[in-house]
C-alpha cells in the first residue's frame, strides 16, 4: 500500500487536516496540501482555477464541456496542460465514482445545486467541495466570480498575500462604477433598447431574459433589456422580436450564428431585415477570453467596457478595448497576449461553440 | 307496424342530430383558423389582416405597415396551416393504427416510427449543421428504416400477425430511443446538445412554407388513403378467418394502412418533432363523439385533430412573451375535455 | 360444381385429421357434413374454402383448382359462415350484415345505397330486419347466427358452406333457416354445404351427406344411404332409432338417439 | 393405454425440462450478483472483495486500501442490490398489468404511476435543495395521486371496467408528463434544470444503504402480494362473467393487483428515476420462455429482470470510463434477445 | 331449494323482458327452460345468479335472498356455464377445469393436488382426459363445451346452471352430457337449470320445465304438462308433432317440428 490519496490501509489514515464551509453551508475536511484537484460537473471553474492558482497543473480531471471550452479560448494558450486533463469519468451530469476514484483526488469540486451528486460523492469519502452558479448572486456575474475565487483560494490553501480576488472585485467594480457614472444621466426613454441571442438556428430564437446573466450585463451598462419579462432563457418567435424591435442586438457563444447570418437574413424562416438592430447593422457576437464572457468569468471587467462601448459608442471612446484587454491579461494571467490574440478574442469564429 | 315507424322517426332524428354534429365538427377548424390569423403577440388589427389577406385576391392599396404585412403572411399564415395539417396527420394515423390493432392504447408511435424519425433527425443535427433540408431527409428515411424493421421483425415468425406486429413495434420504437439518448449522450451538451432536446421536444415556432410544401404532399396523399379505406378499416375488426372470407386480403390491406399512416407521422416529426398526446386521445375523443364505424372516425379524428392543435399552438405562441412547449399544453388543455366525453360516453369501444 | 380430390391435412404433420376426401357437389344441391365432436367437420370446410391449405389433394370450384383463383373472384361466388362466436364487434346487425357485400365492393370505396338494399332484403326474408339497428354485442345468440347467415347471403353467392348453421337457433328459426337453404338451392340454383349435429336435419333438406368417422374414416353419398341407423352407431357410439312417419302429404324422418352404444368406444 | 403412457412420459420429460430451466433462472442473478460486485472501473482484486465481504461475518485482518472498502462497500453493493431490486420490481408489475389487462402493451405506466411518481421528484427537486428523502417522499406521494386520480376518473361511468381503466391511465400519465414539461420549463436552466433532467433519465449511480432501506420494504411488500396473487391474476384472463361466476370479486382482485404494482414502481421511479423497457418487456421474455401461466410468469419475470438490470448496469459503469445512461443500454442490449425469443416462440400470447 | 319470486328484468328501462317470473326447483330435480331465439333466457339465468340485478323481485337459495349470500359462499353452491364461446384464453384444458376450484382455494394461494384430482376426475368422468394437455383456442367446439361443464362441475356444486349445454355437441356428447346431469341430479342431490332449444331433451331428463315466449308471457310446471304441441306450436310459432314411442322397456318422446305455423307470427 503506498501513501497517496485513498491508498492509506484503512484505519491508518492520519494525515492532518483543515476545513473549509462550501457554498452548501457544508463543513469539509480537507487535507492540508491539496494537489490533486477534480472538477466534476461546473464548466467555467477551471478557468477560475487558472485566475486563482496561476496555472491549471493541479487540476487532474475537468468536465468535458469546460476542456471543449478551453480548445478555442486564451486559456489553451495560456495553460496548454489543461488540455491532457482527464476528462472520461464525467459526461454531461453524471460520474462515474470508480473513474474519479481512480484519479485519487485530495478534493472534487462538484456544482452545488446539484444533490444527487453530492450524496454520490459523500459515499466515497473524498472530500466535496460545492460551489453554486445562478442561485448564488442572482446572476451578478462580479458577486458570482469574487466568491468562487474565494472559496477556491480557501480550498487550495492560499494566503492572504498570495489571493487575486479582491484586486478582482476592485477593478470590476471600478469598471462598473465608471460605467454607470456616465450612463445615470441618460432618460430611461432614451437608453440603447438591447436583446441578447442566447442561441438562434432555424428551429428556435432563443432569447436571454431577466434572472439570467444578460440582465446584469445589460442594466450595469446601462442598455434597457427588451426581454425583461422572460425569465431565464427562452424561446420566442419572430413576433415577439418584431414587437420588442431592439436597436442592437448580442449574440452569445452558445450559439454559432454570427452577426452576418442576421445582417445577411441567412436563416429560414426568420426574417431578420426589418428589425431595427439589423437595418443599423448593430449586431455583435460576443468574445471568448480566458472564458465565454456570457456567464460568469474572471474576464468581468473587460466585459463591461466592451458592452459599455457597444451600448453607447460616443460615451465610451476614450479608450480601446484592445489596449485593456492586454493590460488585464497581463496584470492577472501574467501573459503578454499578440494582436492576432486580441483579434481572435474579439471575433471568435463560428466554430468557438462546437465541439472542438 | 307501431315498432318500425317509430323506428323511422328514430332514424330521422338521429340522421338530423347527426348532420348538425358533422356541420360543427367541420366548421370548428375553419373558424379556429380565422381567428388564429387575427391573434398574436404583435397586434394587427382584425381589418388589417382581412385587407392583407384579400390583398392576394383584389388590387388593394397597401395601407399597412411593414410588419403587419410580414406578420400576418410569413409569420402567421404557415405556422397555423402547420399546425392544422399536422394536428390532423396525427390524429387520422392514430385512429388508423387503433382500428388495425383493434387496441385503445395503439399510437402513431406503435410502430416504432416516431422514434425511428426522431432518431434520424437528431443524427443530422448532429453530423450536419443548419441543413435543415438535410435533417428532415434523414429524418423521413429513418422512419422509413423502423417500419421496415418492425416489418422484417414481425415476420420472424408466423402467428398472431397483429401480436407479433405490436411486440416488434415496441421492440423498435425502444430501440430507437435508446439511440436517441446515444445521441444525446455524445452531443456537445453547451451547443448540439439543447438543439436536438429542443427540436424533439415539439415545436411550430419556426414553420415556413418550405417546411410546409415538404410535409403538405406527403401527408395529403397518406391521409387521402387512409380515408378512402374508412369502410375497409372496419373489416379488420372482424375475425381475421372472418375478414379473409370476404376476399380481403388482410396483409396487403394491413400494410397499406401501415404504410400510409407511417408516411403521415414520419413527415410531421421531421417537421416538427414529437407531439403528444394528439395521436392518441383525439382518436378516442373521435370515437366518443361519433361512434365507432371508421368511416366516421377517421374524417371526425382529421377535423378534431386540426382543431385541436392549432388551438394548442395559438396559445403556445400567444400566452407569454416566450413560446410555451407544446408538451406542457397538449395533455393539460385537453385532459378535461376527454375526461368530461369518457365520463359522457363510457368510452365507445363496442 | 364444387368437388375436392384426395384432399388430406392434419395441424401436425404426424397426425393426419383428414386422409383421402373425395367428394363432389352438383349446382343447387345440399350436402351435409355430419360427425362426432373432433371428426374434422370445421377442418373440413376451412380446407375447402382455402383458409387451411390441403397438405395433399385439392379442391376444384367450376373446375378450377381453388389456389388458382384470385380472392376477391372466389369470394365473389363462395361465402362461408363460421361456427357462431361472441361479438365483440362494436356494430349494428345492418353495419354486420352489409360487410357481406366487401368482395363487390372497390378497396376504395364504401357500401353503396345498393347494398344497403340488398342487405335490408336479406333481413327480412330472414325476419331480423327488427334488430337492424341493434348493436351485435347485445343480441341473443340465435340472433346473431341470424345476422351471420344473412352476412353470407348478401354476396349472392354461387356456394355458401355454413359450420353448424342451426346451432343457437329455435325450433322456428332452425326451420326458417333450413328451409331458406332449401329454396336458396332450389330457386336460385345455390348450392350449400353445412356442417351439423343433427341427421334429422340432414334427412329434412340434403342431397348428399358426407359423414366423418374419427380415425379418418368417411362415407359419402345420396342422404338416405349414408343415414342408417348402423352407420349413426358406427360413427357416433350411439344406438339411435330413425322413425319414418306421414304428415299430411309429406314423409318425415325423426332420428332419436336411444342411448350410449358401447362405452368401449372412445 | 398406448397414447397416455406416452402422455406421461412427455409429462416427465416437459417436468425436467422444466425443472432444469428454473434452476437455471433461479441461478442467474446470484451469479452475476457475485460478478459484478468484483468488477468495476476500480480495480479491486477478486479475492480483496472476499475478504473484504468476510469481514463482516468474520473478523478478519484489515489488508486494503481505504478506497477498496468504500468502493466494494459504499459504491458498489449498494449498487448491485438497487439494480436487482428495481429490476425485479419493474418486470413483476409490468407482468401484473399485462395480465389484469389482458394487453401487450400495458406497462408500469399504464395507469400514471411512474409519470405521477416522476412529477413528484420534480416538484421536490425544484422546491426543495439537496434534501433527497423529501425528494422520495414525494414522489412516492404523487405517485399515489396519479393512481387515485386514475381510479376516480375510471369510475365516472360504469362500463367496460378495463377499457376505462385503460383510458383514465393514459389521460392521467399524459397529464403528469406535462406537468413535468412545465416544471422543466420553469426550472432555472443553470442550476436545477440539470439536476431534474438528470434525476428523472433514471441512475442507479446515486444509490445509497439509505436508498435501499426505503425502497427494499415497499418492494418486498408489494412484489409478495403480487406473487401470492399469481394464480388469480389467471383468473381474470377468463371473461368478467365467468371469473365473477368463480366467486373472484374481480374489482377487489384487480385493484389489489393494481395498488400493489402501483406501490413497486412508485417505490422504483422515486429512487431511480424512469427506466424505461424493463417492465414492459421482461414480462413478456419471460411468458416466452415459461408459458402463459402467471403462476410462471411472475417469479420468471421477477428472477430475469433482476438479472437484467443488473448486467445492465453492469455495463452502464464499467464499459467506458464515464457512466453511460441507463436508457441508452437498457434497449440495446435487450433487443437482440428479444427478437431471438420472438422468432423462436412467437409471442406467447395464446 | 332454490326459487325466484316475481323476477322483473329488462336492459332498457321502459322495455321489459321478463316480468313477474315465479318459480321454484326443489333439490336434486332437473329444471329446462325454453323459448324461442330472444326470448330472454339468458337473461333469466344471469339473472337468476346475480350477474344481473333484478329491477323487482328476488332470488332465493336455501331460502336466503341471493344478494345476501356472500359471493364466495354463494359460487361454492351455485356454478354458471355461460354459453360456448371462442377461447383466447391461453390455458390447457386441465387449468381451465381447475379454476372451477377457485371458490375453494384462498385468495393467495393455488390450486394443490387435491384440486387437480378432482379436476383429473372429473375430466374422466366426461370422457375429456386425453384433452387435458390441449390449450383451449385448439380444440373443437364441442370439446370445449365439456370442457366447460368438468370445469362447473369440479366446485361440486348444489345447483348447476347451463347455458345450452347440448349445443355443439354430437349425439353421443349429448347423451353423455344429458346422462351425466341427470346422474348428478338423482345421485349426488345437485339441482340443474339448463337452457335448451330441444325440448326432446328437456323430456328426457327435465322434472320441470319453464317455456318462456317474447312479450313476457311464461308458462311453468311439470314438463309434460308445459311441452304440449299447442304450447310449442303458440310459443315458437311452428307445428310440431310429439311421437311417443316405446324402446325396449323405456318410453321415449320424439319431438319433430313440421313447419311454420303462421307466418303473420313474427
Ligand atoms: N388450431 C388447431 N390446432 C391444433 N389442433 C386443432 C386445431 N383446431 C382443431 N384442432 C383439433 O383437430 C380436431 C378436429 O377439430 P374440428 O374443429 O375440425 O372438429 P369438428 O369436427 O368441427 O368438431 P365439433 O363438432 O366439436 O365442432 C380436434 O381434435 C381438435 O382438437
Ligand atoms: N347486453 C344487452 N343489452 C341490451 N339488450 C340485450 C343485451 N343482451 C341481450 N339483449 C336483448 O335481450 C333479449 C333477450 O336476450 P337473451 O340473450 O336473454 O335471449 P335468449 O333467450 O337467451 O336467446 P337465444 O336462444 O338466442 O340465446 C334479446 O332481444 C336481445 O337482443
Ligand atoms: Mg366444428
Ligand atoms: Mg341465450
Amino acid at each position: 500500500a503506498g501513501s497517496g490519496p485513498g491508498n492509506a490501509v484503512w484505519g491508518k489514515a492520519t494525515a492532518k487536516t483543515r476545513t473549509v464551509v462550501d457554498q452548501n453551508g457544508r463543513t469539509v475536511k480537507l487535507p492540508v496540501q491539496v494537489k490533486r484537484v477534480v472538477v466534476t460537473t461546473i464548466w467555467p471553474l477551471p478557468s477560475v482555477f487558472y485566475m486563482v492558482d496561476g496555472s491549471t497543473k493541479r487540476l487532474v480531471g475537468i468536465p468535458p464541456a469546460s476542456r471543449s471550452a478551453a480548445g478555442p479560448s486564451m486559456l489553451s494558450a495560456m495553460a496548454p496542460e489543461i488540455m491532457k486533463a482527464e476528462t472520461v469519468f464525467a459526461t454531461g451530469n453524471d460520474v462515474n465514482l470508480e473513474e474519479l476514484m481512480k484519479l485519487r483526488p485530495d478534493v472534487v469540486l462538484f456544482r452545488g445545486e446539484n444533490a444527487p451528486e453530492q450524496e454520490k460523492l459523500e459515499k466515497t469519502g473524498i472530500p466535496a467541495v460545492g460551489f453554486r452558479t445562478t442561485s448564488l448572486a442572482d446572476g451578478n456575474s462580479i458577486e458570482n466570480v469574487y466568491t468562487w475565487m474565494k472559496l477556491l483560494e480557501q480550498v487550495l490553501g492560499k494566503s492572504e498575500k498570495q489571493s487575486k480576488a479582491e484586486e478582482f472585485k476592485r477593478q470590476s467594480l471600478q469598471a462598473l462604477n465608471m460605467i454607470q457614472e456616465r450612463v445615470k444621466t441618460i432618460p430611461v426613454e432614451k437608453r440603447t433598447r438591447a436583446l441578447f441571442l442566447y442561441k438562434d438556428d432555424e428551429k428556435a430564437i432563443t432569447v436571454a431574459g431577466s434572472a439570467h446573466f444578460s440582465h446584469f450585463w445589460l442594466t450595469a451598462t446601462g442598455a434597457v433589456n427588451v426581454a425583461a419579462d422572460i425569465k431565464g432563457t427562452a424561446v420566442v418567435n419572430m413576433e415577439q422580436i418584431y414587437k420588442w424591435d431592439p436597436d442592437i442586438i448580442y449574440i452569445t457563444n452558445f450559439t454559432e450564428t454570427l452577426p452576418e447570418d442576421l445582417l445577411g437574413n441567412k436563416v429560414n424562416g426568420q426574417d431578420w431585415s426589418r428589425v431595427k438592430a439589423v437595418k443599423n447593422h448593430k449586431v455583435y457576437k460576443e468574445p471568448l477570453g480566458i472564458y465565454r464572457w456570457y456567464p460568469p468569468s474572471t474576464d468581468v471587467p473587460l466585459m463591461l467596457k466592451w458592452l459599455a462601448q457597444k451600448n453607447y459608442p460616443g460615451l465610451f471612446n476614450d479608450y480601446s478595448i484592445e489596449t485593456e484587454i492586454k493590460k488585464y491579461f497581463r496584470q492577472f494571467y501574467h501573459y503578454q497576449l499578440r494582436d492576432s490574440q486580441v483579434r481572435q478574442i474579439l471575433n471568435p469564429p463560428r466554430d468557438a461553440a462546437k465541439d472542438s | 307496424m307501431d315498432k318500425s315507424t317509430m323506428d323511422h322517426n328514430q332514424v330521422l332524428k338521429v340522421l338530423k342530430r347527426n348532420r348538425i354534429r358533422w356541420l360543427l365538427l367541420a366548421l370548428l377548424p375553419v373558424v379556429c383558423f380565422l381567428m388564429s390569423l387575427a391573434i398574436g403577440r404583435y397586434y394587427v388589427a382584425p381589418a388589417t389582416v382581412v385587407r392583407i389577406l384579400g390583398s392576394h385576391l383584389l388590387p388593394l392599396d397597401i395601407t399597412w405597415r411593414e410588419f403587419d404585412y410580414s406578420v400576418v403572411c410569413q409569420v402567421r399564415l404557415p405556422r397555423v396551416l402547420l399546425a392544422m395539417l399536422v394536428g390532423a396527420a396525427l390524429s387520422i394515423a392514430g385512429a388508423s393504427f387503433q382500428g388495425i390493432f383493434g387496441n385503445p392504447l395503439a399510437s402513431p408511435d406503435a410502430l416504432g416510427v416516431s422514434s425511428g424519425t426522431g432518431f434520424g433527425a437528431a443524427l443530422a443535427l448532429l453530423l450536419f449543421d443548419r441543413n435543415m433540408i438535410a435533417v428532415q431527409l434523414w429524418a423521413l428515411f429513418f422512419g422509413m428504416v423502423a417500419i421496415g424493421l418492425t416489418f422484417l421483425i414481425s415476420r420472424l415468425r408466423k402467428g398472431q400477425q397483429v401480436l407479433m406486429l405490436i411486440l416488434s413495434g415496441v421492440v423498435v420504437s425502444s430501440f430507437f430511443q435508446a439511440m436517441i439518448s446515444l445521441i444525446k449522450y455524445i452531443a456537445d451538451p453547451e451547443s448540439k446538445l439543447p438543439t436536438i432536446t429542443y427540436w424533439l421536444m415539439g415545436s411550430m415556432a419556426t414553420a415556413s412554407y418550405r417546411d410546409l410544401a415538404v410535409v403538405a404532399g406527403i401527408i395529403a396523399v397518406g391521409a387521402a388513403i387512409l380515408l378512402l379505406l374508412r369502410w375497409r378499416i372496419n373489416l379488420l375488426s372482424l375475425s381475421e378467418e372472418e375478414a379473409k372470407s370476404m376476399g380481403v386480403n388482410i396483409t396487403l390491406l394491413r400494410w397499406t394502412v401501415i404504410g400510409a399512416a407511417t408516411l403521415v407521422t414520419a413527415a410531421t416529426v421531421s417537421t416538427c418533432g414529437f407531439i403528444g398526446w394528439v395521436g392518441l386521445i383525439i382518436p378516442h375523443a373521435a370515437r366518443m363523439l361519433v361512434g365507432s364505424d371508421y368511416r366516421a372516425i377517421l374524417p371526425a379524428s382529421l377535423l378534431l385533430g386540426a382543431t385541436y392543435m392549432l388551438i394548442i399552438d395559438l396559445i403556445a405562441r400567444t400566452a407569454t412573451a416566450s413560446e410555451i412547449p407544446l408538451s406542457i399544453l397538449t395533455a393539460v388543455a385537453g385532459a378535461p375535455f376527454f375526461a368530461y366525453l369518457l365520463r359522457k360516453t363510457g368510452g365507445g369501444w363496442g | 360444381m364444387f368437388r375436392v380430390q384426395n384432399g388430406v391435412f392434419g395441424y401436425e404433420r404426424e397426425d393426419r385429421i383428414l386422409n383421402g376426401i373425395d367428394f363432389s357437389l352438383a349446382e343447387g344441391k345440399i350436402l351435409t357434413i355430419l360427425g362426432p365432436n373432433g371428426a374434422g367437420k370445421t377442418t373440413l370446410l376451412k380446407c375447402m374454402v382455402g383458409l387451411l391449405k390441403w397438405q395433399d389433394g385439392r379442391s376444384l370450384l367450376e373446375d378450377r383448382p381453388v389456389p388458382q383463383i384470385p380472392a376477391a373472384e372466389f369470394w365473389k361466388k363462395v361465402s362461408y359462415v363460421p361456427q357462431a362466436k361472441n361479438f365483440a364487434v362494436p356494430y349494428s346487425v345492418r353495419e354486420m350484415v352489409v360487410m357481406g357485400r366487401a368482395p363487390y365492393i372497390g378497396v376504395f370505396s364504401v357500401p353503396g345505397k345498393m347494398d344497403y338494399e340488398i342487405a335490408t332484403e336479406t333481413m327480412a326474408s330472414l325476419g331480423i330486419l327488427h334488430l337492424q339497428n341493434k348493436q351485435c354485442s347485445r343480441i341473443s345468440g340465435g340472433e346473431l347466427q341470424l345476422a351471420l347467415i344473412a352476412r353470407a347471403l348478401v354476396a349472392g353467392p354461387k356456394l355458401v358452406i355454413l359450420d353448424e348453421p342451426e346451432s343457437h337457433l329455435d325450433f322456428r328459426n332452425q326451420l326458417l333457416v333450413l328451409e331458406k337453404l332449401q329454396w336458396v338451392a332450389t330457386e336460385k340454383g345455390i348450392s350449400c354445404v353445412i356442417n351439423t349435429h343433427y341427421p334429422e336435419n340432414a334427412f329434412r333438406i340434403s342431397d348428399r351427406t358426407l359423414m366423418l368417422g374419427r380415425g379418418k374414416r368417411y362415407v359419402f353419398g345420396e342422404t338416405r344411404e349414408v343415414i342408417t341407423e348402423e352407420n349413426l352407431r358406427e360413427f357416433f357410439g350411439v344406438r339411435v332409432r330413425i322413425l319414418p312417419f306421414r304428415e299430411g302429404e309429406r314423409d318425415f324422418n325423426t332420428i332419436f338417439p336411444v342411448e350410449l352404444a358401447n362405452t368401449a368406444f372412445l
